[in-house]
Order: structure tokens, then C-alpha cells, then sequence
């Protein structure tokens, strides 16, 4: 379901100027792990087109400045390194903006999101607030932002005189959530925006616990370090944000559109 | 969540996965082609009287008997560019990185694969070509190396078969092969069983068929004007191998 | 020819000189002296028998004078030519192994474990010499072995591999490889010591046919029965040095040497 | 982005490499003997008199020779505890089900290294053995184990040195060790190119480590009554062997 | 021993009678006839030579008596008592592997090859069938194992490893191994046959010296002169049956059979 964004229908603005210095001339490429619904993956889960709101708003970005849009596909492992060896002008792919990525990378911000509790669907509506996690075992992506989350986390339960969590990290989200299925934790942490659509996949044996924690990080659009594309990639997000693209993306891929307002 | 045979079986004829079966066998063929290739460079080195081939050689198999393939595959993928842009061209596409990796890999076990072949052929042999006024390397191709091959076959026929689950490695570099086809679909749909099941299918057919071939070509090895073979032939060849 | 005066080739060769001469061969191995001085000499047509302790460095004469290993001081000649190296000025080079292969062939071996080549038939065993070193068209090569194999009485088992076949088959082809060389001197090293007692017979009656064809030949063995009935000459070596050398009945029945007539008690 | 000698050093000493590294040894040191255990066995079962014994042992090595051993451990981290209770429990942790998952392929290949050592020795030792008076199982253990465990020592030593790189695959069940350590530090930092190196040379420095000690057990067993080794010694045994 | 008679040793075994008695025996491989009725008596004290060729069976009848096989027919008697077998009722079944062990120890071999045990030391292999079978503790064991070793001259070898002795060397230590057991019966298959002709007396000695010690031996040998010398019977062994038995001279010197004669020409 590859959106038509609304910048397609309507009055078509005069293309902005593109970036110069591109990977390819006449192209916008961008890395991209396609294994992370809803944001991107493929159409026939393992081969066909990339779709998901990374993808729809990558290609509304490469419209924007009059070019097309080529996606490097990518290991997550290997997002980074595809940028800097100039496989790629940027990174759409559901990063976090940390403040140790951003000593090595410029990043803009595209959406807003938090992690999100899912659970088994008697647990999950148990968990109110995070120190409900308190003694709890939890799954999350190796090195994600999530699982950062849960190690600050065992300081606040200590503090609150409560059990640590347990956490475990696994590489792919797929086996945080096995790792759930097979009663090997009790929960996971993942991303508000992926962990909804896990539920909706996995119905009747996950559900989200809403509202555990807040909606206070961003995902970016990576480019590379002082690369003369970030500041002009920030404008462009900003107009798309502006005029109503990136929300509109959203809908058209069931997220809120709210969580596109992060400027 | 319970095995959905359907899933399965469409999994099962899924053309990715014959595609991805392809990837792979392609794949481990030219890695196991450039390992021979520089490996018996390296063998040839580390037999040889000069101390610095010997050296050279020695360092080769220490180094990349220690570091794990990934790594390499990583360093060729994404640090080899920066230094050599001609990388960073179209042509340099994961399927490349991926066979010279695992090739460059392969070389440094292929080297001890051949180095012990060419070390169990009888001196004698040697002797008996340069007895008859042939050059070195005449000895070399006509009279040691066709038995040097029939030693080094069994244990290149397994790691042949390594390599070829090997490959899944490359999925690192975003190489689509069997494993990673399983492994996206799995990401996507959850549904571990049904994607994994097939993906199991596909590697007990491929290795059996090359076992099959493995024990066809030592067959032909065997020596023999009867055209009957002397030992019983089995799915497992002695020996051993990589294993992923 | 060179025209320069040659300390050992003072003279030109004729027939009627050794077909073959050893002059002051040694040999070391580490700190192991192998060979300390060998000196003899084959006319053409001759049969030498070598007799000689295990160790006593036999094999080692026999390499050295395939030029299988260079030797460490001497000269062979072979009709008057010096083998192994060439003149560079006054002194004397090693030849380059390039050079050494082409000298190679005219000098056969037979080796006490055959060495036949296990990957090829008793022809192409045979013909391999012919058609990688002569570069002779496998069609000439083909027919030049099989009479080879006729002569020592395998042509029926040409397509049979050295695996398929007895030991003394195995020797015998080893001896027709040498022989399609149409070599100038044969060299054997113990042909038959590998071989099953009543296996030692069909390969000797092929060596003896052989010498009376009139081939030049140097035999090591422990085949006292052979050394007597085949040989012209029969030497005693010992700690890399010839200690008797003599026909073989002065050999066998008068032998000069104490040291000769202990080795015989063994072996007799 | 430059290599950043001070983020390289500072991993380097940093205590997490070395308890992966700990990590990587110890489940490669378990999955060894876990496979020389089960590897012995079946090896006997492939030189049984037994149609099924035989057949069996067969059927484990083809099976297990093709199996990604990827897939084993997904299979026994999250299939198993559905079958078995038992599995669900705390003491059950990745690093257990790693060692098992590993040491279960592995056997396959160890079974064959077992097999085709005990067929090398000279049936003249266990004709000798008997003909002494001893029993069969007197015999095996007297005389042709010892005289296996000689000609099995180099392949396994690289089986070894394959399964300590190998086991990066248990990051799959969770299992942080040494490649792991470095892939989640890139994945935080993007400073791909200082942590790599860092894990590099640690695994640099274990392979050598137990190839030291690998030519250090072969000299154990030179059987002769001097103490010199008859033959060099390098860093690189002979033979080949799995590589990750 | 058992009451009811019992077709083969219906009389009670004296001194006077053979110690070893071989009746009828039969071995096939796959469809090869390879024993086809052997029969001999061996007296306590005797040695037996037996010559043949290759292929005719002399191994294999070896590997029956020691009983590492089983025969398909015929009978093995040590003693009057039948080996390999047991009587359950009227039928006789082969005894299971562990009693078969504990017959074994009363006849020793000593092998072509030597088949010493490469990991132990020469004191070590002499000793493990003390220790391992005998369960006689090390220190006595080491002490019997030396003066074994002494006895075949090689006490001043015993820490050494079979790869640092010579063949001959290896073999001393090989009968010594067998030796040790004290079997009431010694058998040799080729003992000399793999060792180089200067070491094959050093193995000749030793055994001629446990002959005159008294020692039942029986030798398959090609060694025309030890067995002239040392045997008390020269048998000649032919395609799995046994074709002529005398004394030394007698198969010598005066040969009753065309084949014999055939044989002894090759050898001789
Ligand atoms: N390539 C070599 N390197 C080191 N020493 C060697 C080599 N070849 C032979 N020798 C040594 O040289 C000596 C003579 O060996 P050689 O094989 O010539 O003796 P031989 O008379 O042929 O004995 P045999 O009857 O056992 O064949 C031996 O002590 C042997 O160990
Ligand atoms: N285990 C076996 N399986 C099949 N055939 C065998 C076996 N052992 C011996 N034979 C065959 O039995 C025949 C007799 O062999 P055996 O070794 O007893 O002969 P031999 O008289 O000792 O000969 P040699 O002098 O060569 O040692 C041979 O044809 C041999 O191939
Ligand atoms: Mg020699
Ligand atoms: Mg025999």
C-alpha cells in the first residue's frame, strides 16, 4: 500500500533545490533494513517492494527535491557503515537520536516515539508505569534504545526499594517477541509504533500495555557528520511536516499522525 | 500458535527460497573456487625453502584461521571502500563482497587442506618423475597434484558444504540467501515454525545432493580399470568440515 | 665439446672407455658423512651387482648418480661428460634444475618400492616419460610403450592400474618405464627386497634378460644368487666407500677383505 | 570518521570483551566435550555390526552436517521448552542451551573425526591386544583409544579453535559473547571500525593461545623416550577445520 | 573336566600325549576355501616349521589357533581340552567373547609386523598383559617385564618407544611381550619376514634360544635355514591344506611330493 502522498495530488510545489553531492545523481538512496513494520519491510515479507512510513516518506523526500528514490538495503549492522562509505545519503530506518550516535552523525527528526510494554494479554493490563516492571523479565533488541531504557530502569526499581527486571537482548525483534510467546520473559519493550503492529500480528497472545512510558524520543533521518545534505534535509523534512505529507503517511500506514509533529 | 501446514507448504515453493538456495550454493562455488586458488598460493608458500613465502604464508593462515568470518565480511563490505573508492561503484555488490570474503577466509583453511595433501603424497613419486628427466613443474601437474586432488577432495567436499551454510554470514552485508530469506520472513509474519521448516528442507536437500555429487567425483578417483567402486559408498564422507 | 683442457676429460671419449665413471664422490647429510669417496667405473654393456650393509649409503650413490641430489665434492661423467654441472670460467656451477632434467634421461631408475604412479594405467605409466618429457604424440608413445610392456611380458595388463596389480607386475612396468627412456645406464635400487619371496623370480628373469640384451646396468641387492649368475662385477660397499670389487667369483668364493667375508656369513 | 585510537584502547580494556571472550571459550570448551561424548557414540554406532545402530548413527551425521547450526539453536532455545516443561525453567539459560545447541552439530563432525581416527589404527594393535588375552573393551581402551586420541588431536584442536569463533551464533538465544560484545557496542555507538579491531585482536590472541596449547598436547603424544619433538613446530597444525 | 565322553577326547591327556592337537579345521572367507582340513599334533617342547606360499592359508591357520577367529569347522584341542567351545548339552557353542579372552592367554603369537604398541614404552608393552589381563600389580609386573627383556638382550632398551628401535629390536621386544604371559605354546607368523637381512639373525638367535629352552613353538618362516636347524618338523602348508610333514632332512633333502620339491626350488 505504497501511499499516495498528498503532495502527488494536490498542487504540485515547485521542486526545492536538490541537495548536491548524491550518491547517485538524480537519486535520493538511502539505506534501509526492511525487517521493522510498520516502518518498513517488504510487501511479501520476504521479497516485493518496501513499503511501511519510512519508505512512503523517503520516497515524498526524494519527490520533494525533484529526484527519485533508491533504497540501499541494508543489515541494521550495517546502516552506518553504508552511510559512510557513501553507499547512501542518509539513514531512514527508525533510529533512535541518542546523544552517542549524534557525536558520530547529524540526524533531523522525523517522529516522535517511546517504548512500549507488550505482554502476554492478562499480564499486559497490569502494567500502569514502568516500576510496574519491577522483578519482571523482559525482552528487547540488543543495543536499542529500549533496553537502555530497561538498564535505567533497575536503578528506579532499587531506589523504590523493589526487584530489579530481568533483561535479556536478542538481535531481532522477531525473537524478543518469540522470547515472550515461549514464556522465556514475561514481557518486551519495543517501540510504541512497531509494538502496536506486533499485537495486531500476533493476536490473542500479545497485547500493548498503553501508556507505561513516555512518547519523549525521536526518531532522525541519518546523514553523515557536517555532510552540506544535513541542513538541507532538515529544511525538507520540516516542509514536508508542514504541509501535511508526513502525516498523511502516517494514516495511510494506521500510525497516529500525531507523531509526526516533533518540530 | 500452531503449525499451519499451508503456510508451510507455500513457504516450501516460495520462489525466494529457491532463489535464495541459489544465492547461496553461488555464493560457496566461487568462494570455494578463490579459496582453492589462494590456498594453494599459500600452501605452495609455506612448503617453499624462501623464509619470507614461508612467513607470508604462515601469517595468512594464523590470521584468518583466528578471525571470524563476519568480521571479514564486515571489513570488506564496509571499511574496504573508504580506502578504495572503485569499491563504492555498482559493480561491488554484496554478492561479491560476500564470495571474496568467505573465499579469502576459506583460502586459509583450504592452504592446510592442501598443504597435507601435497605432504602425504610419497616422496617417492616425486623421485620417479624427476628420474624421468621431467621438470618441477612438470612433476608438479602430471604426477603430484592428480594425487594431491583425491586426498584434498573429502575434506573440500565438506567444507564445501560449510561454506555453503556459511553463507548465511552474508547476510550481513545484505545478501538475501536462504537463511536471511527465512529469517526477513520471520521478522515480518512471526511465524517462526512454517518459515524455518522450509528453510531446513532446502539444506538437508542441497547436502545431500552435493553429498551425492561428493561421493560421485571420488568414485571417480578411484584408480581402478573396473568401473566398480572399491568401498562402499555413503552419505557421509570421512572427515570433517565446517558446519554453520 | 668444450676445447679447453678439463682436469678429468683430459682425453676424448671412445667406446672402449667407461660408459660411465665415478670419480671421488661424497656426500653428507647434516653432520652425517653418507658417501666418503666413491670411485668406479661401468663399461657399456656391463652389470654391476652392489652389495652392502642397510645404511651403508647404497641408495644415496644411486641418487647422486641419477642427479636426484647434487653431490657435496666429485665428478660423475658420463662418456667422458661431466653431469650436473656446467663450466662457468674456471669454476665450476651447478647445473639449473631446467638443465639437470634433460641430463636425467639418460639415466633410468627403478626404485625398491616401484613408485609407480597409482593415478595412471601400466601404459600410460609407461608412455608418461614419452609424451611429457620427449613430447612424443601420445599415438607413438602409446605403441612404443605397449612394446615395452610386451617385452617384459605385461601388454595383457597395460590397462590395469598399479593398484590392480602383484608387486612383481607393479616392478616390472616401474623397469619398462625406465626402459621406454632408452636410457644409457639403469640403475636399480634392491628391485626385489619389497617383493613376496616367490614374486622376486619373474622380475630377476626380466633383469637377466635385460643384461643379456646388453643393457649397462648398476644393480643394489641382497640377491647373492643373482650377483653371481648375472652380474660382471660385484662391489662391497660399506660407510659410504667401496671396500671390495671384484668378479664374482673372486667375489663370492675368494673375497680379498675381512670385512666382505663377515657381510657374506650374514647374507649367503 | 576517524579511527579513534582512545575509543579502540578503551574497548580493548574494557571488562565486557573479556567476559565475552570468557563467554566464547567456555561454551565452545562445554560443546566440545558435549560433542566428543555424543561424537564417540556415534561413531561407534557407524562401525556397529547393527543394521540400526549403524543407520541411526548415519542419520545424525547427515542430518546435523546439513542444519545450519543457526537453526539447532533457535530450535532448542524456543521449541523445546514447548515439549518440555523441564526446559522452562531458570536453570536453563542461553548459555546452557548454546553449549548443547553447538555440542549436538558438533557432534556430527567430531563423530567422523572419531570414526575415521579409529579406523586408522592397524588392526594388527587390537590383534595384538587380543591375542594377549585382554577383552574387547580392554583392548579399546588399553590400546587403540590412545593411539586414536593422537591422530585425532589436530582436527579436533582446529574444531576447537572453530566452534570458540562459532559461538557468536548464540547471540541468537541471547548469549552475549565476544563478537556480540562488539556488534551491540557499534550498534549504540556507530564506531564500527574501533570496536571491531578491538574484538579482532582478541581473537587474535585466543587462537593463538590455544594453538599454543594445541601443539603443546601433540607433543604429549611424539611417544618417543627423548624429550625433543621429532617434527617442527608451528603455529598452524595441520588439517583443516570449521571457521566463523 | 567333564564326565560325559566327548567324541575328541574320549581319553584323559597325559604328559606323553600332544599339547596342542589341531583336527579338521576349516575357514572360509566370503566363497574362498582358504583352511580345508587341517590336521597336526604338536608335542610339548616341539618346534614346528611351516613353509608355503603366499596365500596358502599359514596366517589364517595362526589366527585359528590363537584363537582370534573362529573356525567354521574342525577342532582346536590344548591339552586334551577343546578351545573356542563350550558344551551345552549335546550341541557345542562357541564361548562368548570374555571366556574366549581368558583361553587366549595360554598361547601367545608373535606377529609379522611386530604390532607392538607405539604409545608404551618396550618395558610397558612387556608389562600391559601382566597388568591389564593378569591384574598383577605394576611393580611386580615391571620386574618380570625386565627380566623378560633381559632375556631377549634388551633390558638396556626398555624406556625406549618401538618408533626409536630398530625392527629386529622391535620384534625381540614382540616375543618378550608374549613371553611374559608364560602360554604353553608360542606361535610366529613370519617373525623375520619385515626386517632388513642384517637384522633377521639378532630374532633367529633369540628364538633358536627359546627352542632349546624348551619352548612349543610353531614358526611359519621362509627361513630354510632356521628351520633346518631349529625345528624338530618341517611342514609344507599348500592352498589351506597341509601337504608334507617331516623332520628337517627328511622334507630337505628327500621331499616326498611334487609339490614340496616345486616349492623348495623357489626358496631354496
Ligand atoms: N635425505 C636424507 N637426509 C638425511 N639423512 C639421509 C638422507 N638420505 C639418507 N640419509 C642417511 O644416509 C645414510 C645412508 O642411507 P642410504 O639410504 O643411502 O643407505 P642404504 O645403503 O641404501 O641402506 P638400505 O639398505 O637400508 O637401503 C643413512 O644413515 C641415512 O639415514
Ligand atoms: N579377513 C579376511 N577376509 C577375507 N579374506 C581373507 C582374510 N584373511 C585372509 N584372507 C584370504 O585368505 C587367503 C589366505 O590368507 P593368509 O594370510 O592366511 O595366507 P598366508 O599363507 O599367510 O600368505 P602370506 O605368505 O602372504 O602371509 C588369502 O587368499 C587371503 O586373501
Ligand atoms: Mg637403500
Ligand atoms: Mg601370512
Amino acid at each position: 500500500s505504497a501511499a499516495a502522498s498528498p503532495s502527488s495530488e494536490g498542487k504540485a510545489p515547485a521542486a526545492a533545490e536538490a541537495p548536491k553531492g548524491l550518491t547517485t545523481a538524480g537519486k535520493l538512496t538511502l539505506c534501509i533494513d526492511p525487517e521493522y513494520a510498520p516502518l518498513e519491510y517488504y510487501a511479501n515479507g520476504s521479497s516485493g517492494t518496501i513499503i511501511g512510513f519510512d519508505a512512503d516518506a523517503a520516497r515524498a523526500l526524494a519527490k520533494h527535491w525533484g529526484l527519485e528514490a533508491k533504497f540501499e538495503v541494508t543489515t541494521f549492522d550495517g546502516l552506518m557503515p553504508g552511510l559512510q562509505t557513501r553507499r547512501c545519503d542518509a539513514i531512514f530506518g527508525g533510529l533512535y537520536m541518542s546523544e552517542a550516535r549524534l557525536a558520530v552523525a547529524d540526524a533531523a527528526p522525523v517522529m516522535s516515539a517511546g517504548p512500549s510494554i507488550l505482554a502476554g494479554p492478562a499480564l499486559a493490563g497490569q502494567f500502569k508505569q514502568p516500576l510496574d516492571l519491577c522483578g519482571r523479565s523482559v525482552a528487547a533488541q540488543s543495543a536499542s534504545s529500549n533496553a537502555a531504557r530497561i538498564n535505567t530502569l533497575k536503578d528506579e526499581c532499587k531506589a523504590a526499594g523493589k526487584d530489579e527486571p530481568k533483561l535479556t537482548e536478542y538481535p531481532k525483534t522477531a525473537e524478543t517477541v518469540l522470547a515472550v510467546m515461549n514464556g522465556k520473559s514475561e514481557a518486551l519493550i519495543e517501540t510504541n509504533v512497531a509494538a502496536s503492529y506486533m499485537a495486531a500480528q500476533n493476536e490473542g497472545k500479545l497485547a500493548v500495555a498503553p501508556g507505561v512510558f513516555e512518547t519523549d524520543t525521536t526518531f532522525g533521518v541519518f546523514t553523515r557528520k557536517n555532510d552540506p545534505i544535513s541542513p538541507v534535509l532538515a529544511e525538507a523534512l520540516k516542509a514536508l511536516h508542514k504541509d501535511g505529507t508526513l502525516a498523511q503517511i502516517a494514516k495511510d500506514n494506521k500510525l497516529d499522525p500525531a507523531i509526526v509533529d516533533v518540530h | 500458535m500452531e503449525f499451519d501446514i499451508g503456510i508451510f507448504v507455500q513457504q516450501l515453493v516460495n520462489p525466494s527460497y529457491l532463489y535464495g538456495a541459489f544465492l547461496s550454493v553461488a555464493v560457496a562455488v566461487l568462494a570455494l573456487v578463490l579459496a582453492t586458488a589462494v590456498g594453494f598460493a599459500v600452501a605452495l608458500g609455506r612448503t617453499s625453502q624462501s623464509r619470507i613465502a614461508q612467513g607470508a604464508a604462515g601469517f595468512y593462515t594464523w590470521f584468518f584461521r583466528a578471525i571470524p568470518a563476519l568480521l571479514v565480511l564486515l571489513i570488506i563490505w564496509n571499511a574496504l571502500p573508504q580506502l578504495f573508492p572503485v569499491l563504492r561503484q555498482e559493480w561491488f555488490s554484496p554478492f561479491i563482497a560476500a564470495f571474496i570474503g568467505l573465499g579469502i577466509v576459506e583460502a586459509a583453511f583450504m592452504a592446510e587442506i592442501i598443504r597435507s595433501a601435497l605432504l602425504s603424497i610419497d616422496e617417492g613419486q616425486n623421485l620417479a618423475g624427476r628420474a624421468l628427466g621431467m621438470s618441477p613443474a612438470k612433476v608438479m601437474v602430471k604426477v603430484v597434484l592428480p594425487q594431491a586432488i583425491r586426498i584434498a577432495l573429502p575434506p573440500t567436499g565438506n567444507e564445501f558444504i560449510g561454506l555453503v551454510k556459511f553463507s548465511s554470514l552474508a547476510s550481513v552485508i545484505s545478501l538475501q540467501e536462504l537463511l536471511t530469506t527465512a529469517q526477513v520472513g520471520v521478522n515480518i509474519t512471526f511465524r517462526y515454525a512454517e518459515y524455518y521448516a522450509a528453510a531446513i528442507i532446502y539444506y538437508l536437500i542441497i547436502v545431500s545432493l552435493l553429498t551425492l555429487l561428493q561421493n560421485y567425483v571420488e568414485k571417480k578417483f578411484l584408480w581402478t580399470s573396473r568401473s566398480k567402486p572399491k568401498k562402499p559408498s555413503t552419505l557421509e564422507p570421512i572427515g570433517q568440515g565446517v558446519h554453520a | 665439446m668444450s676445447h679447453e683442457p678439463q682436469p678429468t676429460e683430459a682425453k676424448v671419449w671412445t667406446p672402449a672407455d667407461p660408459v660411465l665413471q665415478v670419480r671421488n664422490l661424497h656426500k653428507s647429510y647434516q653432520d652425517q658423512h653418507v658417501l666418503r669417496g666413491v670411485e668406479f667405473d661401468i663399461h657399456q654393456g656391463q652389470v654391476k651387482a652392489v652389495l652392502g650393509p642397510s645404511g651403508s649409503g647404497k641408495s644415496t650413490m644411486l641418487r647422486l648418480m641419477a642427479l636426484l641430489e647434487p653431490a657435496n665434492d666429485g665428478e660423475i661423467l658420463l662418456r667422458g661428460q661431466r653431469l650436473g654441472v656446467r663450466q662457468r670460467g674456471t669454476t665450476t656451477v651447478p647445473l639449473p634444475e631446467r638443465e639437470l632434467a634433460k641430463e636425467r634421461r639418460d639415466i633410468g631408475m627403478v626404485f625398491q618400492k616401484f613408485n609407480l604412479f597409482p593415478h595412471l594405467s601400466a601404459c600410460r605409466n609407461v608412455m608418461l616419460g614419452l609424451t611429457s618429457v620427449q613430447n612424443i604424440p601420445a599415438k607413438e608413445a602409446e605403441e612404443r610403450a605397449m612394446a615395452m610392456l610386451e617385452r617384459v611380458g605385461l601388454s595383457h595388463r597395460a590397462g590395469h592400474y598399479p593398484s590392480e596389480l602383484s608387486g612383481g607386475q607393479q616392478q616390472r612396468v616401474a623397469i619398462a618405464r625406465a626402459l621406454v627412456m632408452n636410457p644409457s645406464v639403469l640403475l636399480f635400487d634392491e628391485p626385489t627386497s619389497a617383493l613376496d619371496p616367490e614374486l622376486v623370480g619373474e622380475v630377476l628373469d626380466v633383469m637377466e634378460g635385460l643384461a643379456n640384451d646388453g643393457m649397462t646396468m648398476i644393480v643394489v641387492t641382497h640377491e647373492v644368487r643373482f650377483a653371481r649368475r648375472v652380474a660382471d662385477q660385484v662391489t662391497l660397499f660399506d660407510s659410504g666407500v667401496i671396500v671390495e670389487q671384484a668378479s664374482p667369483d673372486e667375489f663370492f668364493d675368494n673375497p680379498q677383505h675381512q670385512r666382505t667375508r663377515k657381510f657374506l656369513s650374514h647374507v649367503h
